[in-house]
């Protein structure tokens, strides 16, 4: 069961470029703040600033208690001028972080095989998952997990140093400058037939190009598959409405869904493609 | 009655509200706080003057495509599009969590006929529970083509009329800032009964990706809400003040005790917050705080010596 | 001819402007931008596509009683009542300055009578160096009781009409914001011969110092301007391209590269870039780089593949 | 005569609490930066930040030209958000500067003693004047100097050391702790018998009601006195009429003069008090 989300302040310890574009950030909360399910995230804004006005949704990437405090790990992307902003704060400075939220990766108890399916920075709520299995729940030690990065270099191959050693690892990247040469859907697809349908379950996070891949690639297949999605959001918590997608409500109805609070973990299955829910 | 934070100096922040006493003058804004429950970790809804939750229709609405939201220099678009669960299932399955909760709840409706404004209102007024009806005006009246209720005094009118046949709860209408004149509107909607009124509601407005080059909406237009339109807020406000009897509630881009201050010193009876809740979820809390310090600071002993005290030559 | 940046590609930014051919199409907006020689040691006034002065009148005005200016989230609020020097004295003291230059001057004009709009545009047809009049029909029409020519398309229609009929200068009709339908107005001046429409003017805002209990402005009432305004006229500027056949100058809020590029994308011929040169004195020029820069990163050639690009479903 | 205005990009070297509310800020400009004349100002924003949008205008306190740099000293007082804001700048960090601006003060061959008289925060542009006087021009030795500097109380009387030692000094403050009890006008008056009305100039800035006492003062003689206005800017530079004041124009008529282009430096006697200017 989810923990009872709270605005929390945290610190900056820590922000650090990790590769072009991409940085992570240590922050230190409270101890009271709830830990957080793989795949929920944070809405995190800087409180001194009016931009950007509304807090930005960001995966939790990891997450420990350490000497009466929580300290979280955000592994961010710079999409635009809120996460710009967000790379230039300093060790020290403050931000307001509202979580954990949402509904994160379900795994039942069947599931033997786990195969997390990442495109670029969407590693970062995969990367907590298998923290999570390692480390915590010494029973899933019987579940074998295969990790599939993409990313666009190897040098974007970010958080690659959580899977190394924790997992099987399989990497892609479209100049082919490290592992498989293309992206990562094709990659899995080689290896598809190799796993049993009934208990494997894919777990997957990325830009909607792979998730609409995935959809196609898996269509045929009984493989359980939860994504991770992304919508943009105002309020994060379910009041606003402004993130929905669109979701097949079974009988032929569709309805929209909130990311924040109804996801940002969804089955597959269950999403609408048409109309196709951006651009 | 919980001994709570406002009950220290008892009835400092009260107000009166066309028969409706709240414990102090910050609500909800519709459509920025969901039906109460999704703000309840962050916020303590005793403490609130009241909900206003987000807009009922007759049936449930599904709204608008994806995307429906982008934020702009100090304010966000959104186009949501009046999704909602409809009347029934508000009443049956969000307004029991509310009533555990000593807060006044004001159901804020809307339709596309002026009928669908009546009936919503018919099976309100006889659920427990709702303290008072806000009618949303801003919404498209599709026999007029679409434009919307609240820009013509007439249809304002109408609207209100009908409501206000079918209840006997304080009715608010909420007035949409698209239009030339304001007061001509609260005016109409005040001879045809309204007990108050609300405003602003959103300015309509637009954002462009110039990457794509497509709007950010896929409604191409939203509403324009926060702390940018603030000021437009506050000037309807004072002239709508100035032009009707009935109390105005002051809405737009109040985000912090100050910002509420200065519709209060103009004279709205009370205030309601939106987008503020979306960037800081606990802002309500910190505005009634907010204002009870100020109140002590100036000596203020109760809200009527607060409200409509602004000073202007001539 | 200079060989100054824009002729690197020739013509790449060049707009034609209901006959007026531009280097680019980024000019300064009225009241903003002075006389020019104010922002002369910051920009190098040659690389403007035009300088729109400070609003004129037959007589020179003293304005309104300071304070006149307050910062609003991410704007600003002016009520500096259009002083300016007059007709005349611009004639005389402001436009041989400005004659130095190869850069268009458009003369924004504005009366409280149309016999005042008609006779400044007759005195300024005949100074040489004015290259278009911009009419300014936001203010107070004195004969309706102080309600804005602007807010009624008969009155706007009158003006556009008097002003057309003294002059052979290209006329730029500009727009108010404060309006339930903007586009009535604007078909309404282009029936009465409008060249282009500029839009949007300020939006009428207030501000109360909660200290003092007083509003900030002396005027009680400014009009609001800078970043906050952008989506609103963007969303203006949008609708009336879509209901008048003569080119639309946006205005309001624009304070980058990017920001023009949503309005050029959209449709607008050209814009105005306003409070953007008191946040920045250089922005024009930023401006103008950022958006050849674009252009060059997408690959268009020139102005009129980019003006109006703007997909939208259905 | 002034030289041309710029915009710079300057740095903050220091920011330095000076007194509660107050702070000194020190700003790295590039060579090519005007020398100001004292009582010129500049307007200082931070470029990545909206809040404050409007740059603020704050008189030059100090100047001087060192390493192949220009070092601008600017001493405020917090008096709202944006001041509020910069004062917790971080040296390193990047702020515009547009200047130097306005019309400075003048004093004419035929002067002997000036009088310079501030409030709180005024005393920066003074001080910077006095700086140039003792320290930039040899022959304006010959005149004396006597500062008046009022304040709150003792510890508000900031920038004092800029005074002290360089000319005669006495302070006022309004709770006796230290000089003079009561306000700086009150006890020039006391003074101002001593001084040839012919050959004496006094140089004000401080607050309104402080210029206010001091026209009643010397309404009666024949002093000299300009004094430096403040009022709300957006541009700085004539353009947006934003700033103005009341001014006596002769025969009778009235009229509104920038301050940020005609002023700040006015005469005294100008300054056109009914309708009064603020409040
Ligand atoms: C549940 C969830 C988890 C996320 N986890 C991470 C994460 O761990 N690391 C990370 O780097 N990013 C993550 N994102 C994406 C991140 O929220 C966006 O990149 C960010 O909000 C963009 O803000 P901006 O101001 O930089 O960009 P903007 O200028 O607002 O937008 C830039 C681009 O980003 C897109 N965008 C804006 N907001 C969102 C959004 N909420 N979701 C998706 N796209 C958006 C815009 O459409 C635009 O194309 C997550 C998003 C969601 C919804
Ligand atoms: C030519 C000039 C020189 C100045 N020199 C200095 C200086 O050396 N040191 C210093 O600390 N301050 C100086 N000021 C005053 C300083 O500009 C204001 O205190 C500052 O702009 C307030 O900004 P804010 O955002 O902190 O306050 P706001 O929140 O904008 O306002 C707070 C209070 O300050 C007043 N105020 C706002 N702007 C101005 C303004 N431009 N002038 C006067 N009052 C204003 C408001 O009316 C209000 O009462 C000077 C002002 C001028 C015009
Ligand atoms: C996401 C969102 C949804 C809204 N939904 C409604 C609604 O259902 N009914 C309504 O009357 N107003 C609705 N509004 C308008 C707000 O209640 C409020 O009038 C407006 O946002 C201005 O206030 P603010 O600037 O404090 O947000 C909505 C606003 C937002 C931002
Ligand atoms: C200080 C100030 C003075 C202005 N004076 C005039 C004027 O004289 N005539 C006019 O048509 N518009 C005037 N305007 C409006 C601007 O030209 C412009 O339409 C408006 O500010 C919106 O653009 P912006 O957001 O880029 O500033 C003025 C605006 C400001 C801020
Ligand atoms: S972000 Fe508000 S409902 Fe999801
Ligand atoms: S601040 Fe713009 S004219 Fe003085």
């Amino acid at each position: 069961m989810a923990e009872k989300p709270s605005i929390a302040i945290g610190q900056v310890m820590e922000n650090r470029s990790v590769a072009p574009g991409h940085f992570l950030l240590t922050i230190r909360l409270p101890l009271s703040f709830a830990t957080p399910i793989p795949g929920q995230f944070v809405m995190i804004r800087d409180p001194d600033r009016d931009e950007p006005l509304l807090p930005r949704p960001i995966s939790v990437y990891g997450f420990q208690r350490e000497d009466g405090h929580a300290i979280l790990n955000l592994l961010c992307r710079v999409a635009g001028r809120g996460t710009s902003l967000f790379s230039r704060l300093n060790s020290g400075s403050t931000l307001t972080v509202l979580g954990p939220l949402g509904r994160g990766f379900t795994i039942d108890p069947d599931v033997r095989q786990i195969l997390l399916v990442a495109g670029g920075v969407g590693a970062a709520p995969l990367a907590f998952l298998l923290q999570e299995c390692v480390f915590s729940k010494p029973h899933s030690a019987k579940r074998q997990v295969t990790a599939y990065l993409g990313a666009g270099t190897a040098e974007l191959l970010t958080g690659l140093n959580r899977f190394e050693g924790f997992c099987n690892l399989r990497t892609a990247t479209d100049d082919g400058s490290c592992g498989y040469h293309g992206n990562v859907t094709e990659m899995l697809a080689l290896d598809l037939g190799e796993y049993d349908a009934k208990s494997t379950l894919i777990l997957a996070c990325g830009p909607m190009a792979m998730i609409r891949s995935l959809d196609l690639l898996l269509r045929d297949t009984r493989i359980r598959c939860q994504v991770s999605l992304e919508e943009r959001m105002a309020c994060g918590v379910g009041a606003c409405l402004g993130c929905v997608v669109a979701i097949k409500e079974g009988e032929g109805r569709n309805g929209y869904r909130r990311v924040c609070h109804d996801g940002p973990v969804f089955d597959i299955g269950e999403i609408h493609w048409n109309p196709p829910v951006e651009g | 009655m919980e001994a709570d934070k406002n009950t220290v100096v008892p009835g400092r922040l009260a107000v009166d509200l066309c028969g409706l006493v709240l414990k102090n003058p910050v609500m909800t804004a519709s459509g920025t706080f969901g039906y109460g429950e999704e703000y309840a970790p962050f916020c303590d809804l005793n403490r609130l003057g009241a909900i206003v939750v987000k807009g009922l229709s007759l049936e449930p609405r599904a709204g608008n495509p994806p995307p429906r939201i982008m934020e702009t220099r100090c304010g966000m678009l959104n186009a949501v599009g009046l999704q909602n669960v409809g009347v029934r299932a508000f009443i049956a399955k969000k307004l029991p969590f509310l009533r555990q909760f000593n807060v006044a709840v004001i159901a804020n409706i809307f339709g596309e006929t002026i009928d669908e404004y009546r009936r919503v209102t018919e099976i309100l007024t006889h659920a427990a529970g709702v303290n008072a009806i806000e009618v949303n005006i801003s919404c498209p009246n599709v026999k007029k083509g679409g434009v919307a209720f609240g820009a013509h005094p007439d249809a304002a009118a109408s609207v209100t009329e009908a409501v206000r046949g079918e209840t006997d709860l304080p009715v608010i209408v909420k007035l949409t800032p698209n239009v030339t004149d304001i007061t001509e509107i609260a005016q109409a909607v005040e001879s045809a009964g309204a007990d108050a009124v609300s405003l602003i509601n959103t300015l309509t407005g637009m954002s462009v990706d110039i990457e794509r080059r497509r709007p950010h909406l896929a409604n191409v237009t939203g509403g324009l809400s926060g702390p940018a339109v603030k000021p437009v807020a506050l000037r309807m406000v004072w002239q709508v003040i100035r032009s009707v009897k009935i109390p105005v509630i002051g809405i737009g881009g109040i985000s912090t005790a100050a910002d509420a201050l200065e519709f209060l010193i103009t004279g709205a009876s009370a205030v309601q917050i939106g987008t503020a809740n979306f960037i800081h979820p606990a802002a309500t809390m910190e505005i009634i705080d907010g204002i009870e310090d100020y109140m002590i600071r100036h000596r203020i002993g109760c809200m009527q010596d607060l409200l409509g005290s602004l000073q202007t030559d001539g």
